[in-house]
């Protein structure tokens, strides 16, 4: 039979590099998948990306424009990508070189202080709360700047015009280098089980094409064991992870030569679940979080978001 | 006259005058509204694709309700007022000078025709590093989005004055001072305030640009929220708050226009 | 073929504007209609061609119109009404493309009225190139077109500078004794009127009615140089509207 | 106080406009100016005015202007140059408002001038309230406020409907009958010329020269009616101008 | 005369007039040019607020050099030509049934004016989700964008056509399609023209807005990646790029002007 065809939708991100492994590596073909990988700017518009049809499975953080379409019965949620995990660098908190001067050195100065998202109801946003959540302090202590761009964030924590920020390891690896920003804590230490990225695909797919949809979680699965085993748990080899990089780096930094792009694509690897697991845990959270500040409606349910059918959850 | 056949003149006039009909206007926004609301409550119209007119309405009832309308719409009139007033003042400003003098039309104008199409939102990154995430960089570019219009209107204004009656000034040995106070800047002032006409559209189109840096309230920092989070109900909701916003700028500036000419029919 | 107005009486709104306006215009002659400004004299223009239907009363045809007119009613206009965007010829030919003629026949058209127009030389000029009296000469040449029974003018020199109106005066009234047409001449100008009209129709201030009726019997062709007779209606004229010319004039417009 | 024009020549850009033009015009004279279409006649005015300077030559006031003169050589414009936001007693103060004058002074000033142009009932009044007649008449009145020791016409009446500037026409010849003001008329129309002139001087076609320089003795309260010596130089003077303005009117403009 | 004294005519033109002075507005943009240079080379001019013109020029260069310039020009052109294309043609359409027919100016005018003025970055939301990712809802942002105001030109041009032309057409009889055809449309072309002058600026402005939506290639995504990653010599670059295409767009508008109305003078 000829091929199934479909579209997933991409960020030019190391976190996606399990879609570009399977990709390349014809696992997709091999479950009779003919794929288009379609390049995003921003991880919201996958999701209303996937809502006018224009693509068929996505990654994104959970977002409150994802519950939304969610609820309106355009999306599901089938499995997990990224997650935070113990021993392996995750996302981590910033603060201007300024602010931490005047005291801003642990995440548990933050009342008062400014902090850096892109939106209202974006993983930062999350983030931020949680922080404050286990300090003890009130939400609305923490100032938050909603800048809409990852690079005016960038820019307004070097500048001093906004005091702190969380941002994924390599990233913040990069910053911190620099003279005007200094690193504070870790995500990790406020929310243990971060499901930071998700895997969801049309609520029609999700109902009426099941056996798709296994089809592309099973190439899915293995594209990320491959990239688990060269670059997060380097069990592969050197040639093996060297391959690797040079594959994603088809995908990432591709205007940057290869060599300045290798250090960002290695230090940006964070562990990809395996086959998928999703931590439904760490998800309601989340929801619970959204009603909690009147992004989304409070009568929406976990199963309206998640079709938990697919992939294991914890 | 053998031929004693009479007939009266055809008629040919008629055709291209238009009548008002305010009612079908009326009508044709009644019937859209209800067609629309219909669509939505039978599913014709998909919830995801548009929301029911009336779910855009309970949104603004929301608004009101938990008085985040004042809050947003404070903000935002703040930013607005600020920006658009310092815009064209300055605006107004050098448009005079350009249109006054030879030697800053040939050095400015050219300037101000390169920025004047430049998208603004193409500019936010440095009006971040320019004026900060604060007031400034939201006042700033509504400033910029209105300057450039105005000092356009302005010159443009300054040129029309009739020539003629510059040339009475001069033959009754007017002052040259007398002749831009009492002739040139009164017969610019049609070409002025229609200039504020565009400026302040532009001004609340810029909102949501203005907006999009850093602002936790004002009606664009809605709109964004409510686009980020794909509550298309706020989103219709927001983007009518901004059309009431443009009428009333509208209306205000017609009561300012037959005021300060009154001169004209 | 005549024209013959009954009773005509029009308003704008509750404006009136013509009152119970009565006449009748032979084939040949040519009427003036004087009257102060704003006594209606463009609107009864108007309800003669059929441009406006009168309030009440009627505009009749009497007799057919020659089956060589193509359009028996036709305007001369004060601001010439000429298309900027077409040549002298294409604005002719513009009156002539409605009508089912060959190329030839149009062209033919074109060129003879061009030439009794001595417009001949113009023919690619366009109406920014040309002077008023040219642009009126052009609206004339694009009337003679259509071969019209009745011209109906309107102001027809009062764009124009008065030695520019000298001229084309000089020219209406050769191409008069060459063809006699039939014509309504609404004008303001007496001297005009007193050099053009066999009758001169005089009408009072808006409502406009007829006040007093006028006929010159000597010849258009005679009426040059200074001339007496032609001085003393045009006196007579003048008393007869000086008071409401005046009047008029210092009426408060738009209120 | 006396105007001399000592062999005035003026071009623009490469195109002669006037050509050795002399003429003295004494006190309590009118002076006409006609001449076809672009032979120059504005031009030579607003070089008499000062608001141009000539290319060569030069433009003499022999002795002072009266103390009591605000402007000595004030125009009158074809368009009337009235400011449209200011009402009739507005327009008129314009022209005073530079001058060190008490507020009474000038309201005396204004008062006067209109009360001598029968506008003291439009003084509220805007320009667009009023006909073209009243707008000239407003003009005037400004004029005659800055007591001009000349004042320099511009076609002052060929803006206006035949009927208006026979009014307007007999309004002037009364203000001059009273105050013989010195002036310097420019028209087209000649008419006009012969009504008001002491002297016409007849320009030829551009570059304007004086082709001939026409004195009539008569009055000018003498010259209404119908009247053969005035007929008979308004005839002569259209002799000499008529192929002139023809030849002006079969010109193409820009190219 | 008593008095013998002669003295000149004195002069009081003069002033109001504009002379070009082609050789100063250069020298403005020189100067300007070779200050901001200096100022940035001596750091005068901080890198993070403005980066030198010879960086953005190299960055510009650069951009030749990868021939990215090409395809990102590429994918732009391709939008603002379709969007404005069909943006146009339609307004254009539009606003002529609205110019001759009363009914459906009634119905249509105040639809046009509040849809009009509504910012279309506010949106973006809702056109990805009416024609998806793709080239759709970019086109369809331009199309959006030029589409009213070539509605309002094209209907104010016909309003605007000279009544006595009209009337002078149905005095000689010629039927409503030749009065359409060689009267309104003909007299309405000057506001037409015009109003695809404004409608070009727009659509450029509006690259920006509508490669927000996921656009890899085209100088609004290389402008809003190079402000994400504020690369300020880049961002430069890129609105210079605009720029250019602003005054290209301008000069064959211009260049149709002169073609189609060289009857004006
Ligand atoms: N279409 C119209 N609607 C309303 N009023 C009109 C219209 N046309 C003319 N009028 C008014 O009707 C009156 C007569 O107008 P008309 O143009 O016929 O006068 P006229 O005698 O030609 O004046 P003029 O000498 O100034 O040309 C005027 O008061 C004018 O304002
Ligand atoms: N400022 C100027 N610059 C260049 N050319 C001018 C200027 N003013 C007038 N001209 C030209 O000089 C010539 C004479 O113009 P002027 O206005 O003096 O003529 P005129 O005799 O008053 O004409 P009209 O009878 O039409 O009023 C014309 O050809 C005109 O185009
Ligand atoms: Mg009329
Ligand atoms: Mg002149």
């Amino acid at each position: 039979a000829a091929a199934d065809k479909i579209a997933v939708g991409a960020l030019r991100f190391t976190s996606h590099a399990a879609t570009f492994v399977a990709y390349e590596r014809g696992y997709f073909k091999a479950e009779g998948l003919d794929v288009e990988i379609k390049f995003f700017q921003a991880a919201q518009p996958i999701a209303v990306a996937i809502a006018s049809g224009d693509v068929d499975f996505g990654i994104a953080p959970i977002s409150g424009g994802l519950i939304n379409l969610a609820d309106k019965g355009a999306i599901k949620v089938i499995g997990g990508v990224l997650h935070e995990e113990p021993g392996i660098d995750g996302q981590m908190i910033l603060a201007s070189k300024k602010a931490y001067d005047a005291g801003l050195t642990a995440p548990a100065a933050l009342r008062g202080k400014s902090f850096g998202i892109t939106q209202a109801g974006s993983s930062f946003h999350y983030v931020a709360h949680k922080i404050a959540d286990k300090e003890g302090f009130a939400r609305s202590d923490i100032k938050l700047r909603p800048l809409q761009k990852v690079g005016a964030i960038i820019g307004a924590l070097k500048s001093g015009q906004i005091d702190s920020w969380s941002i994924v390891p390599h990233i913040a690896k990069g910053l911190a280098k620099g003279p005007t920003v200094e690193m504070i804590g870790k995500v990790s230490d406020y929310i243990p089980d971060y499901q930071v990225t998700t895997v969801f695909t049309s609520a029609g797919n999700a109902a009426d094409k099941k056996e798709l949809v296994k089809r592309f979680l099973a190439a899915f699965s293995k594209g990320a064991d491959d990239f688990n085993a060269a670059l997060v748990d380097k069990t592969a080899g050197d040639a093996a992870a060297e391959e690797m990089v040079k594959l994603i780096h088809k995908y990432v930094y591709v205007s940057r030569p290869y060599e300045k792009a290798a250090p960002s694509i290695r230090n940006g690897s964070m562990r990809i679940n395996k086959n998928a697991k999703l931590n439904l845990t760490n998800v309601e959270d989340q929801l619970a979080w959204f009603q909690s500040e009147n992004l989304v409606s409070k009568t929406i349910t976990i199963d309206t978001i998640v079709d938990a059918s697919f992939v294991e959850t914890y | 006259m053998a031929d004693n056949r009479a007939e009266t003149v055809p008629f040919r006039g008629g055709g291209f005058k238009h009548k008002p009909a305010v009612a079908v206007s009326m009508m044709v926004f009644v019937v859209l509204i209800l067609f629309w609301e219909f669509g939505s409550r039978t599913g014709f119209i998909s919830n995801l694709v548009l929301p029911a007119p009336s779910e855009a309405f309970t949104a603004f009832l929301q608004l009101i309700e938990t008085d985040m309308l004042w809050k947003h719409l404070g903000a935002s009139l703040q930013r607005l007022v600020l920006g658009w007033t310092f815009g064209t003042l300055l605006g107004v400003g050098v448009g005079l000078l350009i249109g006054l003098f030879s030697i800053v039309r040939a050095g400015l104008s050219p300037l101000v025709s390169a920025l004047f199409a430049i998208p603004k939102i193409a500019l936010l990154p440095l009006f971040i590093i320019w004026f900060g995430i604060g007031e400034g960089s939201k006042v700033a570019t509504i400033l910029f989005g209105t300057f450039f219009p105005t000092v356009i209107a302005t010159y443009g204004g300054v040129d029309n004055v009739d020539r003629s009656l510059i040339r009475m000034g001069q033959s009754f040995g007017l002052t040259w001072l007398s002749i831009v106070r009492k002739i040139i800047l009164p017969g610019a002032l049609p070409a002025i305030l229609s200039g504020f006409r565009i400026s302040a559209s532009i001004g609340i189109i810029l909102l949501v640009a203005a907006e999009m840096i850093g602002a936790e309230f004002g009606v664009g920092a809605y709109i964004l929220l409510a686009g980020s989070l794909m509550a298309t109900d706020q989103l219709i909701a927001g983007v009518s708050i901004l059309s009431l916003m443009g009428l009333t700028m509208a209306w205000i500036i017609g009561k300012a226009e037959n005021y300060f000419l009154k001169w004209r029919m | 073929m005549d024209l013959q107005l009954n009773n005509i009486t029009h308003a704008y709104g509750d404006m009136a504007v013509l009152e119970d306006i009565n006449l009748t215009i032979g084939g040949g002659e040519i009427v003036c209609i004087v009257g102060p400004s704003g006594c209606g004299k463009s609107t009864l223009l108007r309800l003669i061609g059929g441009l406006e239907r009168p309030g009440s009363g009627e505009v009749l045809l009497l007799g057919q119109p020659p089956k060589s007119s193509l359009n028996p009613l036709t305007y001369i206009f004060q601001d010439f009404a000429l298309l900027p965007w077409r040549t002298v010829e294409g604005n002719v030919s513009l009156a002539l493309e409605d009508h089912p003629l060959s190329k030839q026949e149009s062209q033919e058209i074109i060129n003879d009225v061009l030439s009794r127009t001595h417009l001949s030389d113009f023919k690619k000029a366009l109406p920014r190139q040309l002077s008023g009296g040219m642009k009126q000469r052009v609206a004339i040449a694009r009337a003679l077109a259509v071969r019209p029974s009745v011209m109906l003018m309107d102001e027809p020199l009062s764009a124009l500078d008065s030695q520019t109106r000298e001229l084309l005066m000089e020219d209406l009234i050769d191409l008069w004794t060459r063809e006699s047409f039939t014509a309504i001449y609404v004008t303001h100008n007496l001297q005009e009127a007193v050099r053009f009209g066999h009758r001169i129709v005089v009408l009072s201030r808006r409502p406009g009615r007829v006040r007093e009726i006028v006929k010159i019997e000597r010849e258009l062709d005679d009426r040059g140089g200074d001339n007496a007779e032609l001085d003393e209606v045009q006196h007579h004229l003048w008393e007869l509207m000086r008071d409401e010319a005046r009047a008029a004039d210092r009426e408060l417009l738009n209120g």
